[in-house]
């Protein structure tokens, strides 16, 4: 059975915390509903959990893998090739260093900014229950749930001072 | 790729004795004939893009009206260190295993990072597509690239004769004798002033003149470290400190 | 403290995508003038791949020249956006809200025009890709010993990660315009937003990859312009730039330069799309601080460099020195560059008036960096010029009419890029201009009201 | 706890101290008097001897006298978590005094620069007094009078808080001047932190500039390295985050300054030395890899002398100490954020940066020679003595007794900055949220 996705939108944060203590209330689980804002209120502004992500472990993976790239491109390139230039060592350590480091911090950025795509739940192909209103300063408080909770739902984001609840596909 | 045989350990060095050095520019002329050197017009001089794979600097000494002019032939060094190998960053110029500093034309994309890190400025770049008139279409020397547009070159102690002679060595399977052959510059020079060999063998001349130990010894800007592989034989004369504060 | 307005999020809207949504028309006459100078720069380019470097000024002694100023230059200015940005989210200091986007969109562009100068100033720069690590054809991958194969790494690693900031802080904005667009550029906007809605979830990760990304890339920041510098301090062909300093003055100076460079964005910006509830008084003084006390941390660095060149009484680098101080027209040079970067516009900045001043601020930044150039140009050029004792190879250099059309050309590049990247994206975070309303708050003590800011405990 | 509660406390932990205090101060007496023993014992030996005493004295200077410098750069700043620790490091100006006893012997030692290329100038009076010595006199006493013009300036308010309490009279009375806390002066106090603070800054720079410059590079012959003042001068910055973060915890436990001094003090200033120790490695690296590439023969010989030669065991531990281990400890936050954890890093680095200042100072003064050209042979190493373990000891103990009897006079915590911090933060609610309200003024 499909679920629904409840949209209540408020013209207040006040308002949208109160929508959020009703859900919380009725019993609904954390993962179930979402606030939608066009600002970035502080964490917890709307008493909902802290949000868990594990964003801080993509950097060290793209680290490990951009260092291990440089040193094969910089020792194997200098061992491939063993002409002497400049007197210097066929395998001269410091450029491997400087080399290294370029690509280290390449990789810990390229795969943090995929791991932001990633943990926020990106792309998205559909937006499902959303208003473009939310964009322009109205809050947003979306609830999926099966289709027999629908009303109750409804109802509980209604008492909030919804100035509108739309229901649409979850 | 390189015809050195086993068993061979070619060093090939120079020795420019400054005191027999007449200026007489005769080893910048047979160079510019020997290597396909493009020909260096007034004006190519006065922009001072002049390409002159060895030249002869001349510097004044004393005041008017006793004043002498320092005669100092100077050519690529082929250091030990050579500063402009490793700016490279397509290896089109490195060190050989004969102790030469091998320019690669074809390998060269012209980011002048060797010429600028070259103490001794001996290094040359191709501002412009070379032209020869027609006349002189067919002297230009078959063993030598005609160098494009765009990239480095420098004196190369006349590998193409280097090799010459080490092939022929190869087919009469003996080892390249002391002074068989000699650069361009060596071979024109009237005075004897540059003695050119192989200076892993001691018994050669070059060895000979390019000992430690010998009294007029010196090379150019040795605080740098680059062990150039052309060694200087001073002059002698009562103006010996001058001519040191001149060319040093 | 002058009165602030309060803006509601459809008024921020509103004025912030004015650029996107409904352009100036002095935006397409700017455009178009600017382009214009680009198109004569592509022809003079033209004209080097098809005739050679012999077309420019170059010599000799002296074979890096204005290409490579402007290449450093540029660098300078590239530094400051991701500098500026990175610290002051980091410092969480609230005058960086109106300055980090436009200070990042310049890094890009500035950075990318100085990636073209060395390709522009190679002798067959057709063959430019040589110096990356991929061609297999030819059998021989670059020589990492040569800082010209760090520079590659390090300035594209600097072009990347900033062009990944800029992309992720700039997904909300997207949101906000592809809900208020239609069409095809409404699907346009649509693909690129990749579905934000601005869940609570979403904004978190906004906030904490802004300080990882600043974290990760102020390393890349110090990294570029010292592996740039290092390019000249490591010749020891060339005895005046063969120092140790160089590294951190280079750094140091672009920050100088840098964030001189954002402050007369922004006051262009201003002028140009009329964000005056923006871009205000407070920032810009809050950045003329910031580019005071740069300014006189460079002015050590300067001061070092200087009289360690003097420190040993080298003749080879006295020489350069001399050439700086006696001969014209270096001296000239000299003159104008420590005036305009340093004498004139720093302690101007002292005055509280002035900092709050747009037309002042404006036209002391923009003398920063005529000086800036000039230093860089004295930097490299001298010191080529006297390489060695040998007196008989020393030379002169003067800049051919190739060089200066392309170094106008890419003043003219970085402009247009920029007022086109305005013409895409609002070049002023809204997201941050809406965070700034909700965070504002006020304190009284006794009869005075103090501005305040709140922070999560 | 309340303003007057503050107040009342602090000057209660000032004036009276306990038994530990006491045992401390004997303690570092004794020590100090073992310095001075050794000092006796190293007389009549000639300078190449005496580099771990100039060592000792650079060390002080690097840690005590740059420390002031981080109340200054937190002041122009403008940051909250300032407040407690701002007097902790701006008190370490008083150990100054101390260091200008240490400068004596070394001007005497300083070798004359005639023979030597160098941009200084000959000294014409007296015949034995360069311009080296007469600038570096001058900046360091002028170091001096700055750190202690800005204490002064910094605690007038708190001297005049202690007047009060001890009935007008007394030293506090001399010390406050008669402050009165008038509008007026507290604009004028205010206006005369930023200009001393100032300074005190471009000194503290000036005198990294010569003393690096004077007392290690230039006795060493072709050593030219731009960077090595700014280098100084950086590693000075991180000793001074160090030394205030370990003195802070010092208060935190010992001295029962719990509640005044928040993590958010601790954890503002690690951030701080994680930079300071990036660029720790940057300045080095600078060098390095400058002298590296160049290859030269006296470069080279200076990368033997200074770094890889007969002092490695030294550099090895400074660039361990200071850099690596601190670097890759200090980017985990939690370690951040655990003063415990964070005294014991910076205590690490402390150490880390005493014997950077032994590689450097050592190997300077121990060549015979500074008049020739370029450095063409490296000497050998020339490990500590007896005298030279008891001269470093005493040295150090002096500094830190010096602080400590400091303590006795001038509050370690600023009373008014606690009372302007309780002004200026003030909890708020956003809906659910419960967030700090951070007042700035101007």
């Amino acid at each position: 059975m499909a679920n629904q996705a409840v949209l209540g939108l408020y013209r207040t944060p006040e308002a949208a915390a109160d929508a959020v203590g009703n859900l919380q209330q009725a019993g609904v689980a954390d993962h179930d509903y979402e606030i939608m804002t066009g600002v970035p209120y502080p964490e917890g502004t709307f008493g909902e959990p802290p949000v868990r992500h594990k964003l801080y472990v993509f950097p060290f993976i793209g680290a490990i893998i951009g260092f291990t790239l440089a040193v094969v491109e910089g020792a194997g390139t200098q061992l491939a090739y063993p002409m002497v230039t400049g007197g210097k060592p066929i395998l001269s350590i410091p450029p491997i260093i400087i080399i290294s480091y370029e690509l280290t911090l390449l990789g810990a950025i390229v795969f943090t900014v995929i791991g932001i795509i990633f943990e926020s739940r990106l792309p998205r192909p559909a937006l499902g229950a959303y208003d473009t209103r939310i964009t322009e300063g109205l809050i947003g408080v979306v609830c999926t749930c099966s289709e027999e909770r629908v009303e109750e739902v409804r109802g509980l984001l209604q008492r909030a001072a919804a100035i509108e609840v739309k229901v649409g596909q979850g | 790729m390189t015809t050195v045989r086993s068993g061979w350990d070619h060093k090939w060095s120079m020795v420019v004795d400054i005191d027999r050095c007449t200026g007489c520019q005769a080893c910048v002329v047979a160079c510019q004939a020997e290597n396909n050197v493009p020909i260096n017009t007034e004006d190519i001089f006065k922009q001072s893009r002049a390409i002159e794979w060895i030249r002869i600097e001349r510097y004044w000494e004393g005041e008017f009206p006793d004043v002498k002019a320092r005669y100092l032939p100077a050519m690529c060094q082929h250091c030990g260190n050579a500063p402009c190998e490793p700016v490279c960053p397509v290896y089109a110029t490195y060190h050989n295993n004969e102790g030469l500093n091998v320019q690669v034309y074809n390998r060269c994309i012209g980011t002048r990072f060797c010429a600028n890190n070259c103490p001794f400025e001996m290094r040359f770049f191709n501002w412009w597509q070379p032209v020869w008139p027609e006349s002189l279409r067919n002297q230009l020397n078959p063993d030598v690239t005609v160098r494009n547009r765009g990239i480095m070159e420098k004196c190369t102690f006349c590998v193409q004769r280097i090799r010459r002679a080490e092939r022929k060595a190869i087919q009469e399977e003996r080892d390249v004798k002391d002074g068989e052959f000699a650069p361009a510059c060596v071979q024109a020079c009237p005075t004897g002033t540059l003695v050119f060999g192989n200076s892993n063998d001691p018994e050669s001349r070059v060895a000979q003149l390019m000992k430690p130990d010998h009294p007029r010894r010196y090379r150019l800007l040795e605080h740098l470290g680059t062990e150039p592989n052309v060694v200087y034989l001073k002059k002698v004369d009562p103006y010996l400190e001058e001519a040191q504060n001149g060319s040093h | 403290m002058q009165d602030r307005r309060t803006l509601t999020d459809i008024q921020v809207n509103e004025t912030l995508t004015n650029t996107v949504l409904k352009t100036p028309l002095l935006w397409y006459v700017i455009v178009a003038f600017m382009g214009g100078i680009v198109l004569l720069g592509v022809l003079a380019v033209g004209l080097l791949v098809n005739l050679g470097q012999g077309l420019n000024g170059y010599n000799r002694p002296v074979m890096w020249a204005f290409f490579l100023t402007n290449m450093v230059f540029w660098i300078g200015i590239s530094h400051a956006g991701v500098m500026l940005s990175a610290i002051l989210r980091l410092a969480q200091a609230e005058f960086r809200r109106p300055a980090t986007r436009a200070a990042e969109v310049l890094t890009v562009f500035a950075l990318a025009t100085a990636g073209l100068m060395p390709i522009v100033h190679l002798g067959r720069l057709w063959r430019a890709y040589w110096v990356f690590p991929y061609d297999f054809s030819r059998g021989i991958w670059p020589d990492i010993r040569s800082q010209a194969v760090w520079d590659p790494h390090a300035i594209s690693t600097y072009l990347i990660g900033s062009s990944l900031f800029i992309f992720v802080a700039l997904i909300p904005d997207l949101a906000v315009l592809r809900d208020r667009t239609t069409g095809i550029v409404h699907s346009i906007y649509t693909l690129l937003a990749l579905g934000w809605r601005g869940t609570v979830r979403q904004w978190r990760l906004q906030a904490i990859a802004g300080i990882i990304l600043s974290a990760l890339l102020l390393p890349v920041f110090v990294s570029v312009h010292s592996i740039v510098s290092w390019d000249f301090s490591m010749l020891i062909g060339v005895p005046s730039w063969h120092t140790t300093i160089f590294a951190p003055y280079f750094v140091i100076g672009a920050v100088h330069s840098g964030v001189a460079g954002v402050i007369t964005v922004m006051i262009l910006m201003r002028w140009l799309f009329g964000w005056h509830d923006y871009i205000r008084r407070e920032h810009i003084d809050s950045l003329g601080r910031l580019l005071f006390v740069v300014a006189l941390a460079w002015f050590f660095f300067f001061m070092l460099e200087f009289m360690f060149g003097l420190y040993h009484q080298e003749g080879t680098e006295m020489v350069v020195r001399e050439l700086w101080l006696f001969h014209a027209p270096w001296n000239a040079i000299f003159v104008i560059f420590i005036l305009t970067a340093f004498i004139i516009p720093v302690p101007l900045w002292l005055f509280r008036s002035v900092r709050r001043s747009f037309p002042l601020m404006f036209f002391t930044t923009i003398l920063v960096n005529i000086g800036m150039w000039l230093e860089r140009f004295l930097l490299i050029i001298p010191g080529l010029m006297r390489k060695q004792p040998f007196t008989f190879s020393w030379g002169e250099y003067a800049p051919s009419v190739f060089e200066i059309i392309i170094i106008t050309a890419t003043f003219a590049l970085v402009a247009t890029m920029i007022l086109l990247f305005a013409r895409a994206f609002p070049l002023i975070p809204l997201g941050d201009a809406k965070e700034a309303r909700v965070l504002r708050d006020e304190i009284r003590i006794g009869r005075r009201t103090v501005q305040a800011v709140l922070r999560e405990e | 706890m309340a303003s007057e509660e503050v107040a009342r406390d602090v000057l209660q932990r000032t004036f009276v101290k306990g038994g530990r205090y006491r045992q401390a101060v004997i303690v570092l007496a004794a020590v100090f008097l073992l310095g001075v023993v050794g000092f006796i014992l190293k007389l009549g030996q000639d300078r190449t001897q005496w580099g771990y005493y100039a060592a000792t004295f650079s060390y002080l200077f690097t840690v005590a006298q740059t420390a002031p410098v981080v109340s200054v750069a937190m002041r122009l700043a403008k940051n909250h978590w300032r407040r407690p620790l701002a007097r902790a490091s701006e008190l370490f100006a008083v150990v100054g005094l101390f260091n200008l006893l240490l400068f004596i012997p070394l001007l005497i030692l300083l070798p004359s620069i005639e023979g030597r290329n160098t941009i200084w100038i000959l000294g014409v009076w007296p015949s034995r007094f360069y311009t080296p010595h007469i600038f570096d006199t001058l900046m360091l006493v002028g170091l001096v009078v700055l750190g202690l013009l800005f204490l002064w300036t910094a605690a007038v308010p708190d001297f005049a808080a202690a007047r009060d309490q001890r009935g007008g009279q007394g030293r506090y009375a001399f010390l406050a001047m008669g402050w009165q806390g008038t509008v007026r002066q507290w604009r004028v106090q205010r206006a005369l932190l930023g200009l001393l603070g100032g300074l005190y800054f471009m000194d503290v720079l000036t005198t990294h500039f010569l003393i690096a410059s004077d007392f290690s590079m230039g006795l060493v012959p072709g050593w030219v390295d731009s960077i090595y003042p700014a280098f100084h001068a950086i590693t000075g910055l991180q000793a001074a985050v160090a030394v205030t973060i370990v003195t802070m915890f010092l208060l935190r436990t010992v001295g029962g300054y719990r509640e005044y001094l928040p993590m958010e003090s601790f954890w503002g200033l690690s951030k701080i030395l994680l930079a300071l120790s990036l660029m720790w490695f940057y300045f080095w690296w600078s060098a390095f890899i400058t002298f590296w590439y160049g290859r030269m023969p006296v470069e080279q010989n200076i990368v033997q002398l200074i770094m890889f030669g007969p002092y490695r065991p030294f550099f090895v531990t400074a660039f361990l100490f200071c850099c690596i281990f601190a670097i890759g400890l200090l980017i985990w936050n939690p370690l951040r954020k655990s003063p415990a954890a964070l005294a014991a890093i910076a205590t690490m680095i402390l150490v880390g940066g005493f014997f950077d200042r032994m590689r450097l100072y050592v190997s300077s003064w121990s060549l015979a020679t500074t008049t020739d050209h370029t450095l063409t042979t490296v000497p050998a190493a020339i490990w500590p003595q007896v005298p030279d373990l008891l001269v470093i000891a005493g040295g150090l103990a002096g500094a830190v007794l010096v602080y400590l009897l400091a303590t006795r006079i001038v509050p370690v915590m600023s009373i008014w900055e606690m009372k302007e911090l309780r002004l200026y933060q003030v909890p708020r609610q956003l809906v659910r949220r419960r967030m700090l309200s951070l007042g700035k003024p101007d």
